[in-house]
């Protein structure tokens, strides 16, 4: 029964396992766990991000496409549940057509860049979907009357989930249920179903031929895989999921900007976020974006207390200050390709199978 | 309840991680100031709790919702940009407490996106673009504007615009907001200029990346050209140096306004750091005074509603003088500053000198929002 | 490439673009100021690419962290000439130099030195892996950016032009900036240096079959390591000193100048194709030149120039102009 | 049957393939040899698809395949190994295999199209590998990953990929080289099998003569890219061009350097 | 056979890649100025053997040593520096450079290609006339045999004293192989010691000189080539065939 939920791709270690159980559970019950209003909210981005990374990875990791231009699909996913709802009001209808217009662009645009893709060798195309990236910031920055420009969109949701829908006088095991709560379990059933969808296609026929293109796209088409179709396909797929993650956000933060869902900055910590995961797993994507997201989130609180113990040494606080906190996120990139080269997961799963000694 | 609790939202760091710490720096001072160096306000202690936004408007907006939810504040301040303000706005109404913005400037702020619990001290782009406007509006002026392509820019010149009685406004450049080289649209703004008669402005508003004085390089006094534009941080004020004489209008120069709060401050600025305040310094410190002047006002009572009854029409003194909030749309009625440049070997920058002192009456910034 | 078969198209679209936009610019002699500004402009980016033509072009490392070595020369000159006041505030020219060129020379030296460290700790586990080198690239860039910040602090730091090299030369009717005659004559010297080095000695070579075959090369006796890092080197001292360029065509530095130039240098290498100086340099000029026409003609197109100018080589010639490296 | 028409290619100024037109039938193994840089790999490739013809036409079975895609053509029914390894380093021996089972076969999965099974499902798939892992020799390595295979036992695994395409028309390119005595003949043998069974038509590269004489049922020449000498093998390698240009039945030897 | 005359000589040489263990404790003994054959089925060891030599991989025990001095530590460059040139097993051409600038690279005195030494390029020629008709093309370009021919043309570009070839006949025409053969023996006359990894018994018995045969990762028998060119019973025991 669970090797079918997981498509029979087992986590492969027990370690692994036991984590992946932890994270399911821990965003499970995260609004009772952890109270308050800043961990629920990065359990949210956990959610989102969870499901972007994954569908990074099905490009990334199954794949072998380089793309700076997934969050380009994230920010239309967004950007379609702002717009939607700016325009035709907080309804279940809106969302609707916001979230199925975006996956129509999503759909086209990937098809244009997945077919480029073919034309140009490797690095060019990763330079150019990073141009492309940039310059369709740039462009929903441009159209103002449409996305807000540089100051994006403020929008409301659904009565049903919005945070000032609160059905119950009495809290439930010392939690408030009203929309934020609703709107977070929605996310939790989009990001499970999701990922898990993800999971299957990657274990499918086709998530093979991905990986077989990705070891020798020439060897690929030898035997008998059109390699246009399979990366196009690839590349779709994987545009419609970050779509997905994209309306997520959209759905959760109530708020969609150019900084929030197109940046350069997002990209790169879902690079990040799946290299320390484990590339072409999948799994790697829950795991690396608990990570991050908790250390990026709590980085600076821990700086302050780290900063503060050392005020004694001027240069190690100033080092340590909150401020710098970038310098020790810029670590962490550092390090984590040092020590994590093929991620959590592959080492996990390395540790499993490594004869002994 | 023997704390009052504010939360200080803005860009610790990100790209505007100097401007963010002025704002801070004159906070604090401010508090200091007003509390008489005690930090108490009705023998409530005052306590400022410091979010970082990173200059990123999710994040702030998620920052203040923290703030007001889980640490309890009681009103919060800032942030830097007005990306992070817009998406801020909503989370004050879902919580029902004061946001005091600060230094973000987009109209829309106390405009179309305003609510109840929003004031602002610092100025909104209408009073920079309008005071520019009434600066440099003359009859027998011909006007040219450069401008960052994007709602900003187009939204300042517009302001300037509409104020503009006298001059005759010819032509308005956008040009993209990472433009580097200015050569093409200077071009274009010396072919539209060149042939008019009488004295000839080009104003510039410009915000961020590129550096668009560079077009002066170009020689633009072969043609009686001048270059116009606003006040702004002391290191960006350093190009203003080449441009000995040149007119606009500032929000703030620490030499300028003559008031004890402003003397205060600039000697406290000097005692902790060796150099004047700087353009947002003065910003915080007027938001502090606001806070405490509006708490002296409510008795210590952090009540939204009480809160927002002794604010509407508050009047309070800042370094810039006395600032009004305006009932309308609570934004802070205040004085600009008409300035011309000097060049002082002392000083790094241009020195702005005060032509004169545009009085709140003098201006008549707009009412956006819907009451 | 030898003179022998010189490919000459690529030289021509240099020319060509300029002679197209002509009749739509209409006046003469804002053609004049816009052509000169756009090829000056180019040469500026060429200084500021040129590290990247060895670094990514030649060495193929995606490296994200150029731009920090642009940015710390940029804050050395600001620190060195800030020191030299009275050569930098005279108008004589050649005062202006003297303060200049150790700035220059500073710049370049200690971008090398930080480029040496950079190259061990962030560079050296990653050769010939690409997603790697961009994260730990990325990585080494927002440490290096942050240490600006702690060194030189957040803010804007003004780094006035020298007097002598403020204003412009009247050319008739069109004006033609000083300071850019100034660039065009460093990025000649750069251009004439880099050029004459690859095609003179073995280095190019070996730096490209050792980019194919690391171990082949060192099984032929070469010490392909000690290459790399000289010639890793030479390409941040190279960024060092565009930096000290851009800082003083900007007249101001930001410790994210660094990142603002990353996808424009990027941009430029595809155009010349991996590895040619000379690809560089016509990359450079086009970017240089579509900027001022297009911000001429059409200025809301003038942001999507540079990718509409890649894309269109890349349709012409998909490796870039004139591809050394056959990546 | 496979035939190519007036088959060209040309690089620059170089023809590698120059108008070559043969036909091959099913149940003969024809050896191709020649010097090297005859243009025997650019045939291959030609007829494969790897490479566009400049001028000529390939027919399977009458169908004209010209100008149709690689992955086309092997699913019409073309087959090749190829001379320089040339594998999916990363997956194990047995993966390698399934994949291009997975390529044949219509069945369930569709050949790859199929997104939503699960591939472990398809058990049949698994044993048809596992069977062809067996018959190169390889079954002790199968779950190795393919880049740390010894050369030798790359050339077998590329080998076994052709054979799990089970193609019409096998083009085999040197198959043995680099492969050790004692291994060389599993791979001969296979090939031999193949040969019985009588639909099959078989391609051969191949430099050594003896295996050549062997196996071949004929012979054809390239030089230069022209179609040399075509005929039984006891005649094609008795004539002189093969003797001369190819065996090098020399009269001199080089000098050596000063 | 003294060891004055070994040029090379390798003793319990144990070899790892990453958590395997590849070679247990190989000797090997290559005598100065004659052809060593290093035979063994697939998966033996040789090819290991001769990147371990070169330092390509490290040896985790045991000694290497040239002319008496152990090498095992020595990094690649400064092996090569000795006087060896090695042709991988994958030929290692570099595909993006031309023909000449593969040999040019090879050629470690000449700065262009007019400082080969020209008479020697004369004699690459003959041998292995691809290498001339290819010379200004990008290596890549060129078939199988043609780059083998450079791979080998560019280790004997420049005299050494120690050949490492690892399968040098493997996709070569008959008759370039006997140009090869001709090659190494007037290498092998001028002096040259040739280290050789083969698995053309026929070339291997026309060259070589000293024998030794490897199996799972160990040398199982070393002698002269004469003496395993005649025992037939000993050819199927250790290589599973009689020449
Ligand atoms: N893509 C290409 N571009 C230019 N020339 C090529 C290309 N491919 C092959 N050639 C040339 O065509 C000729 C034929 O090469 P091919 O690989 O077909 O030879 P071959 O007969 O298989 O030789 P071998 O026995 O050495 O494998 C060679 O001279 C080669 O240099
Ligand atoms: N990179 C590697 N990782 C793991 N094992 C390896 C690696 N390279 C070689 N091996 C193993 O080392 C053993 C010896 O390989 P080697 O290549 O030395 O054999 P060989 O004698 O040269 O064979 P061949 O005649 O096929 O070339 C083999 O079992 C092989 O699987
Ligand atoms: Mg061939
Ligand atoms: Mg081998």
């Amino acid at each position: 029964m669970m090797n079918r939920i997981l498509s029979g791709d087992r986590p492969g270690s027990r370690v692994l396992a036991v984590l992946l159980l932890a994270i399911f559970f821990g965003l499970a019950l995260a609004p009772f766990l952890f109270p308050g209003i800043k961990a629920l909210n990065v359990a949210a981005k956990v959610l989102v991000f969870v499901v972007l990374v994954a569908s990074f990875d099905l490009l990334l990791g199954y794949t072998g496409i380089v793309s700076f231009a997934h969050t380009m699909f994230f920010g239309i996913g967004a950007y379609g549940i702002a717009i939607a709802t700016t325009r035709l009001g907080p309804t279940w209808g809106a969302l609707a057509v916001g979230t199925l217009g975006a996956l129509l662009l999503s759909l086209l645009l990937s098809l244009a860049v997945g077919l480029f893709s073919l034309r140009v060798r490797a690095i060019f195309f990763a330079m150019i979907t990073l141009a492309v990236a940039a310059a369709f910031q740039t462009l929903a920055s441009q159209l103002s009357d449409f996305t807000g420009g540089e100051d994006g969109l403020t929008f409301r949701m659904p009565a049903l989930l919005s945070p000032s829908f609160e059905p119950f006088e009495d809290d439930f095991l010392g939690v408030t249920v009203d929309g934020r709560l609703i709107s977070y379990y929605l996310l939790f059933a989009a990001a499970t179903l999701l990922v898990l969808a993800l999971l299957r296609i990657v274990n499918s026929p086709f998530g093979r031929v991905l990986q077989a293109i990705r070891e020798n796209e020439f060897r690929a088409e030898a035997i008998g895989y059109r390699v246009v179709v399979y990366r196009t396909l690839s590349s779709v797929i994987s545009a419609l999921f970050a779509t997905l993650a994209g309306c997520m956000l959209a759905v959760w933060l109530r708020y969609n900007g150019p900084d929030t869902s197109l940046s350069f900055e997002i990209m790169m910590d879902v690079l990040l976020i799946v290299v320390i995961g484990g590339m072409g797993t999948i799994y790697g994507a829950a795991i690396g974006a608990v990570l991050f997201l908790v250390a990026q989130s709590y980085l600076q609180d821990l700086l302050r207390i780290g900063s503060e113990a050392t005020s004694g040494l001027p240069w190690l606080a100033a080092l340590l200050s909150p401020d710098r906190w970038l310098l020790w996120l810029g670590l962490l990139f550092v390090l984590s390709v040092y020590y994590f080269p093929t991620g959590v997961v592959g080492r996990l799963r390395a540790a499993r199978a490594r004869p002994p000694a | 309840q023997s704390e009052i609790r504010i939360a200080h939202v803005y860009s610790k760091t990100g790209p505007l991680e100097a401007y963010g710490k002025q704002t801070q720096t004159g906070l604090m001072m401010g508090l200091n100031y007003a509390t008489g160096g005690t930090m108490m306000v009705n023998g409530k202690k005052l306590v400022v709790l410091e979010k970082d936004d990173q200059g990123k408007p999710d994040l702030g907006k998620s920052l203040l919702a923290a703030a007001y939810s889980d640490d309890k504040a009681d009103l919060a301040v800032g942030p830097t940009s007005s990306g992070v303000a817009l998406a801020m706005l909503p989370v004050a109404e879902e919580y029902k407490k004061i946001l005091l913005v600060e230094p973000a400037v987009a109209d829309s702020i106390t405009g179309d996106k305003w609510n109840k619990y929003i004031f602002r001290t610092g100025r909104n782009s209408s009073q920079d673009a309008i005071s520019n406007a009434v600066a440099i509006d003359k009859p027998g002026v011909t006007i040219a504007t450069l401008a960052q392509d994007y709602a900003f820019g187009r939204d300042g010149v517009k302001a300037f615009k509409d104020a503009l009685k006298n001059a005759k406004l010819v032509h308005e450049e956008y040009l993209p907001t990472n433009t580097t080289d200015f050569t093409a649209g200077a071009q274009r703004l010396v072919d539209k200029l060149k042939d008019q008669p009488g004295r000839k402005i080009i104003w510039i508003v410009w915000a961020g990346a590129g550096n668009p004085f560079k077009i002066a390089d170009m020689d633009l006094k072969r043609y009686g050209i001048e270059i116009a534009t606003g006040g702004n941080i002391l290191p960006a004020m350093a190009s203003y140096k080449n441009f000995p004489g040149m007119e606009g209008a500032t929000y703030y120069y620490f030499g300028i306004p003559k008031n004890p709060v402003n003397e205060a401050m600039v000697a406290a600025h000097y005692r902790e750091f060796k150099s004047p305040p700087d353009f947002f310094t003065a910003g915080g410190f007027s938001a502090a005074m606001a806070v405490v002047t509006a708490l002296k006002k409510t008795g210590g009572d952090t009540k939204a509603n009480t809160l927002i009854k002794a604010m509407e029409g508050m009047s309070f003194e800042t370094p810039k003088g006395t600032m009004t909030f305006r009932k309308e749309d609570h934004q802070a009625m205040q004085s600009m500053y008409h300035f011309k440049i000097k060049v002082d070997p002392a000083f790094a920058w241009g020195v702005p000198e005060l032509v004169r002192e545009i009085k709140p009456e003098e201006m008549q910034i707009p009412i956006r929002n819907q009451r | 490439m030898s003179a022998r078969d010189l490919d000459w198209k690529p030289l021509a679209l240099v020319p060509l673009l300029a002679l197209a936009t002509l009749p739509l610019v209409g006046s003469p002699s804002t053609w004049l100021t816009l052509t000169v500004a756009g090829l000056a402009m180019g040469m500026i980016i060429f200084i500021i690419a040129s590290g990247l033509t060895l670094v990514f072009g030649l060495m193929d490392v995606l490296n994200f962290g150029h731009g920090v070595f642009i940015a710390l020369g940029a804050f050395v000159a600001t620190s060195v000439l800030g020191s030299m006041g009275d050569w930098t505030g005279s108008s004589e020219l050649w005062r202006n130099l003297v303060a200049v060129l150790p700035a220059m020379l500073v710049a370049m030296l200690v971008a090398g030195a930080v480029g040496l460290a950079f190259e061990r700790f962030i560079v050296r586990p990653v050769y010939g892996q690409h997603l790697k080198q961009i994260l730990i690239t990325m990585g080494g860039m927002i440490i290096g950016e942050e240490l600006i910040k702690v060194i030189w602090g957040p803010q804007q730091i003004p780094l006035p032009l020298p007097e002598g090299m403020k204003g412009a030369w009247l050319l008739g009717d069109a004006a033609v900036e000083k300071y850019r005659v100034v660039a065009v004559l460093v990025g000649l010297a750069v251009f004439a240096l880099l050029a004459w080095t690859l095609a003179r000695t073995k280095v190019g070579l070996l730096i490209r079959a050792g980019v194919q075959d690391r171990e082949m090369v060192e099984s032929l006796g070469y010490r392909i390591r000690r290459l790399f890092i000289g010639v890793f080197v030479a390409g941040s001292a190279l960024a060092g000193l565009g930096g000290v360029m851009w800082g003083l065509y900007q007249q101001s530095v930001v410790p994210q100048m660094g990142a603002q130039v990353n996808i424009l240098i990027f941009i430029v290498i595809i155009i010349g194709g991996l590895g040619s100086t000379g690809g560089a340099l016509i990359g450079a000029l086009l970017v240089g030149l579509m900027a001022n026409y297009t911000g001429f003609l059409v200025p809301k197109a003038a942001l999507f120039s540079n990718i509409a100018l890649m894309v269109a080589v890349l349709l012409w010639r998909p490796q870039g102009v004139y591809p050394v490296a056959n990546r | 049957m496979l035939e190519t028409r007036d088959l060209s290619v040309r690089f620059g100024g170089h023809v590698a393939v120059d108008g070559v037109s043969c036909a091959f039938a099913p149940g003969t193994l024809t050896a191709i040899v020649g010097p090297n840089g005859a243009g025997k790999t650019t045939y291959f490739n030609l007829i494969s698809g790897q490479l566009k013809a400049s001028s000529g036409q390939v027919l399977l079975g009458g169908r004209d395949l010209s100008g149709l895609p690689a992955s086309t053509r092997t699913r019409a029914g073309l087959g090749r190994a190829f001379q320089l390894t040339n594998l999916f380093p990363g997956l194990s021996v047995l993966e390698n295999v399934r994949l291009a089972v997975q390529a044949t076969h219509d069945g369930r999965h569709r050949r790859g199209l199929n997104l939503w099974s699960v591939w472990s499902d398809h058990r049949q798939l698994t044993e048809r590998a596992a069977a062809i892992v067996d018959s190169v020799a390889l079954a002790a390595r199968r779950d190795a990953p393919v880049s740390s295979l010894p050369h030798g036992d790359q050339r077998k695994l590329e080998v076994a990929l052709l054979m799990a395409l089970e193609p019409q028309v096998y083009m085999f390119d040197e198959p043995t080289a680099g492969m050790s005595h004692d291994e060389a003949p599993v791979i001969l043998e296979l090939i031999r099998k193949l040969k019985a069974d009588r639909a099959k038509t078989i391609l051969l590269v191949e430099h050594k003569m003896d295996v050549v004489r062997e196996l071949a049922d004929r012979i054809i020449v390239l030089t230069n890219g022209q179609l040399v000498a075509d005929g039984a093998p006891a005649e094609v390698i008795a004539s002189p061009v093969v003797q001369q240009a190819y065996l090098g039945v020399r009269e001199s030897a080089a000098g050596e350097p000063a | 056979m003294s060891a004055a005359d070994l040029l090379l000589e390798l003793r319990g040489v144990h070899t790892h890649i990453g958590a395997y263990h590849i070679l247990h404790g190989v000797d090997l003994a290559v005598p100065r100025g004659q052809v060593t054959l290093l035979l063994g089925r697939n998966g033996a060891g040789k090819t290991t053997l001769l990147r371990t030599i070169m330092g390509l991989w490290r040896a985790s025990q045991g000694s290497v040593q040239w002319q008496g001095r152990d090498i095992a530590r020595l990094a690649t460059p400064q092996i090569a520096q000795l006087g060896i040139a090695y042709v991988p097993e994958n030929m290692g051409v570099f595909a993006d450079l031309t023909v000449q600038e593969n040999l040019l690279l090879a050629a470690r005195g000449a700065r262009n290609a007019q400082q080969i030494d020209g008479a020697r390029l004369a004699w690459i020629f003959q041998l292995f006339p691809a290498v001339e008709k290819f010379w200004h093309h990008p290596a890549g370009k060129l078939s199988g045999g043609q780059k083998q021919m450079v791979a080998v043309a560019r280790a004997i570009v420049e005299p050494r004293d120690l050949l490492i070839v690892d399968e040098p006949s493997k996709g070569l025409a008959p008759s370039i192989i006997n140009n090869m053969i001709d090659a190494f023996a007037q290498l092998k006359a001028g002096g040259v010691t040739i280290l050789l990894v083969e698995q053309n018994l026929n070339f291997a018995q026309r060259l070589g000189d000293g024998v030794a045969v490897m199996d799972n990762g160990r040398t199982v028998h070393t002698g002269s080539m004469a003496e395993l060119a005649g025992d037939a019973a000993l050819q199927r025991s250790l290589l599973g065939l009689t020449l």
